[in-house]
């Protein structure tokens, strides 16, 4: 009888410790919202190694009891990697080290495209602003124009950090959806010939310019803009690596081990942000919509400013690689590759367009630092 | 501290602006006083041709390519397209004699 | 707190295996609700072979068997035997087109 | 003359603050048990990627004043991740990463042999109270029976920290003797008519279920036991990025670099744990006999539970796959798989016990959880 | 605390030269105390040589030579000399059957 | 108008938050050092792995306003590692997976060559303090002597961590120097007959003994110097998952992903604490200058050593692989084979020199530590 009172107690005391008793509707809705996402990372093909581990952290961060932020563990731990920015400078580091600035420096024009691009984040910032949120807000929104992961976190994480979850997931959604979101604004937005215009040989780009590229743009670019030189600096020491010649064990691990490790925590760390007091309202919605617009902003103005060097080159730069503008590295400059290509089978882009793909990620950067040294507390 | 958004807007692409061109003067800087330059003008890059694509990448590779022929047609005919091969890389010459090199095979080889 | 070991024994054997069944309802029910159900009905598993218990481990494996009969006939040929080989991995296919994919084997291929 | 003097003065000085001058009797037989530990590692092959660690870190700990624990430095880090419980889910998300749940899918009655091994864990858990351990030091040494470190190790660390070195000795030395454990007790239990049984094939399972798994599986048990969502979402994390087919950077980096760092710290750190005062007592030896208790326990019952099912089955399942329920991955499934052959040459257990053995991974994750959900202070 | 240098020197190069003696002193005891000795006294380790050099970093890979030569020998066969291979790894013998390693290649192989 | 003048009122701000407006005449000299580094890693290949990280640290830690070390992010992080001591150990431990001590126990006489090269380490000590330096400082510049980057590191950290940035660069500097710096020392001091000697075949080394001794050494180097038993501890540690056979894939971890990852910190962390006001003085200049008779003086006592060795030995020792006992493995290892093959083509002496090579190793470890125990605040 004894044991089993005691059995009874102690079951009773098992299930009001557990997460079930406190469960809410809100923790529902986010769960099914991180299988949503699991399945757009998996079953659609969504940036898959960015997007699962924030739908599986965002599920994890819907268990109620856990503790995973209050207690001691590898989940806090990952979390305060969030909180202090430890990880999007290290996911520079590896980027740097996979990018090839080659086709940037073979034709530094391109670099115009990149800028233009940016267009799209400040769209996306005026329409958050009409729409309610606060300067810092809407600067962290907007920020999803320029298809650059760590650069939202960067941002988001200084200036609105209680939207990290909901940017995060938009930002990548969006890179995903690239080859969904251009095409037809890049076709509306060009003639057929335009798109046929097949761009000269990039000339060869010598190893001292690679060299004193990540050098000269770090120095320059950190000294104008505190606020992001860890972010410059990680990323061309990567490509420092990438391109010295003698330092492959460098440049091996920073793009492959230590990315990996690193992207499982940051994204894993994004998603355990997604509680449902902080993503589930209106906010949310209106982030994603936000976002949608900074991705067709920033393709148009760079198409349409591949248009004016259409013109002022009379008629060499092929305006399809404008929309490489975004970054979205490498994706939207393979699909500057595909829509030239369908015009003209013959015509090679890529490389082209791998340039404003480039400058891209430098000008978000530059947006991002911007924006700090204007608006950070 | 709150801005226009038409503010915000003009002031970030114009510093993005400012910057990226800054950055092409840099470069263009950069390759006038490149002092290993008369030597990367003579071949232009022939970027019309997906073979082509991969020396505008890898123009360090231009003498290797008889080697990775060979290999990928080695791979190939053990039953692999030579678009599944992801990477080949021949280790760099070694200015250490053969004795040397024996022993960098099997032990430690890099100062820390 | 204190308890009875015996208590404890069965707080826990009950929860184990309440959890364990209730896992395995669930994995019938994930089942009975998969859209992609009906092709893998087809093949029963062969798992009485160990050939067979290799597809077992890799059911995706099967398309490229030939391929890898190939490559470990071709490693054999050089005096190492079959079971050896720790792994050969082909890369997956690329939807992208040939030009996009002599560019993928020099650059960055992902995106962070 | 001076300057002798001065030599002798330093010279003594360099002695005094030498280890040599607080050597004690209990250090010396620590590092011996260190070194002895070492050949068991190397010279028998127990478990050597966690036993050599532990053996070094135990015989680093009996140094006198190396200060380890209060100066900054590598060694304090690495007891903090110790202390704060870092490393037990790193090190499951690399297991997932290298397990596959396709057996157990295919045939999830199995589950109910993990369940029936986790016996062993309240044979010895009674029996630690009966000789004076504590509720809580007896829920420890009682988890040695479920054959998983990282889970041993993290309910330790949470319920008697004071006996971490010795739980983990045993829990890593009787896994790698389960070759020898294990036989004698399955032999004595079954008859050779059961043991020669040819199971039937295993059906197909389909990648759905292979990725809703590791989901469901997760939100079920980190619901209901939230003390280990930590370990059981890591771990299924850990199987996603094995399974989804376009991860596979993460996977490779989650059970190749970080696992390997992630063990090198968690099992030097926990040799360093191992100082003479905590080690050398009575208890230490009689952990080490209720942790063979344990798994001769579980093992037994995984076996009994396996005839349960030979029979209700009507002879179909070989109970020699019971045994594989007390985890110990893929060491036990091999062990139902070699005493199987040697009853019937053509017997093929391995898959079929594989179900089993990764039925107790969780099966003692729910063990753990439970006890946490009871005696957690 | 403030020496004279030469205080220091003396010091630290009589400890030096007093720890790395002792250290010479263990090695000869564990010498003597090896109980795998006489095997290894048997055939002196030619060092003379750049071929030899390799078999002192790595006795243990003796026997695998002539594998090792014929691998070689398929590489440089496809266009790269003997001296561009970093490393050939032959995994260790498995004590498990057949059927275990089948498995063993495809999932979890070591316990954590 | 408004638009306007608010225009004019943020890009003034942008302009004073950012690094210009604080940049020093310091600042400028630094960078350009910086640059020069890392003309001399990617140039010159000195110590690329090394040099180029610090050097790029050193660029970034003269950028105004960055903030790197008052506010949290991954560049305070690596401050922290390196303020902390974390690194040192962990690069020692891919290290000893990386060092082969065979050709030691096959002859342990050249441990004495080991000891002699530590020579130099107070030759510039003494020459420190004739100099004006303080004890600490001395004692950490007559470090650079032993050739050891992680033992020079840890050192300075604890007794002199303002010379940080000097130090390190001078001694990856002069290591990278060795095949300058020691061949003329070697030809002064050795006879062409000498130089000519042939060494004897080496013994075989037993598996017992290549894991007995890194056992052996740790303990009882570990319990003479307390103060340096964790980076004897790691390297022997990483020795040993090198030698078991047992332990590959922590060996692999240890000596690629583990340290690269740390190899960054480390050397950006270093380069990241050569500001203006602790790098640009004439401190560092003498450091320079008493590095460079460190190394000389090692050179030259380990050879002075090497022809004692042949006097005794009876010519049955090559005087010129003493040199290879102030470390710098295994650069220093492959001079003396070098010059001994110019004196005699038929001459391998690489073997023989790698063991007063890694003897330099532990002997500038145990200098270290007597040092430390000396001297430790
Ligand atoms: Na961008
Ligand atoms: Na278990
Ligand atoms: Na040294």
């Amino acid at each position: 009888m004894e044991v089993f009172s005691a059995f009874q107690v102690a079951l009773a005391s098992v299930w009001n410790d557990s997460g079930f008793t406190a469960f809410t509707g809100g923790n529902l809705i986010m769960i099914v919202v991180g299988i949503i996402l699991l399945y757009l990372a998996f079953g659609k093909g969504f940036e898959p190694l960015l997007l699962s581990p924030i739908a599986f952290g965002c599920i994890m961060a819907n268990f109620p009891k856990t503790g995973f932020i209050e207690e001691h563990g590898a989940m806090q731990l990952i979390s305060f990697g969030i909180k202090y920015e430890i990880f999007p400078p290290l996911i520079f580091l590896g980027v740097g080290a996979m990018t090839d600035f080659g086709p940037l420096l073979a034709n530094p024009k391109t670099l115009l495209l990149g800028a233009a691009a940016q267009f799209g984040v400040f769209v996306s910032l005026a329409g958050a602003m009409m729409l309610g949120f606060n300067m810092q807000e809407a600067a962290a929104i907007g920020i999803i124009g320029g298809a650059d992961g760590p650069t939202a976190i960067y941002l988001t994480v200084k200036l609105a950090p209680h939207l990290l979850g909901a940017i995060a997931v938009a930002a990548y959604s969006y890179m995903s959806l690239v080859p969904l979101i251009q095409p037809p604004v890049m076709q509306m937005m060009t003639t057929k010939k335009e798109r046929e215009v097949v761009m000269d040989q990039l000339r060869v780009v010598s190893k001292f310019e690679k060299l004193a590229f990540p050098v000269i743009s770090t120095i320059f670019i950190s000294l104008l803009l505190p606020p992001i030189a860890s972010l410059m600096g990680m990323l061309m020491l990567g490509n420092l690596f990438r391109e010295s010649g003698c330092t492959d064990r460098l440049s091996d691990t920073s793009q492959n081990a230590l990315i990996n490790i690193v992207t499982i925590f940051l994204a894993t760390g994004t998603g355990l942000t997604m509680s449902a007091e902080s993503f589930l309202n209106l906010k949310t919605i209106m982030i994603i919509c936000l976002g949608l617009v900074a991705f067709i902003g920033g393709t148009a103005a760079g198409v349409l400013f591949g248009k004016i060097m259409y013109i002022t080159s009379g008629g060499k730069v092929n305006p399809l690689i404008g929309s490489a503008g975004v970054s979205a590295v490498p994706m939207a400059a393979r699909v500057s590759q595909i829509v030239g290509q369908k015009a003209n089978p013959s015509n090679f882009l890529l490389m082209h367009a791998m340039g404003p793909n480039v400058a891209g990620v430098i000008g978000t950067a530059v947006a991002a630092g911007t924006m700090l040294a204007m608006l950070k507390p | 501290m709150t801005y226009n958004p038409l503010t915000v807007m003009l002031i970030n692409m114009t510093v993005v602006f400012g910057v990226l061109i800054s950055l092409g003067v840099l470069m263009e800087l950069t390759r006038l006083i490149d002092p290993t330059k008369k030597k990367s003008e003579v071949t232009p890059q022939p970027a019309a041709a997906p073979a082509a694509a991969v020396a505008v990448a890898a123009p360090a590779a231009a003498a290797a390519d008889e080697t990775l022929a060979i290999i990928a047609a080695a791979i190939a005919a053990m039953g692999y397209s030579a678009s599944q091969i992801v990477a080949v890389r021949p280790v760099g010459a070694e200015v250490w004699g053969q004795s040397a090199r024996v022993e960098v095979v099997q032990t430690r080889n890099q100062m820390f």
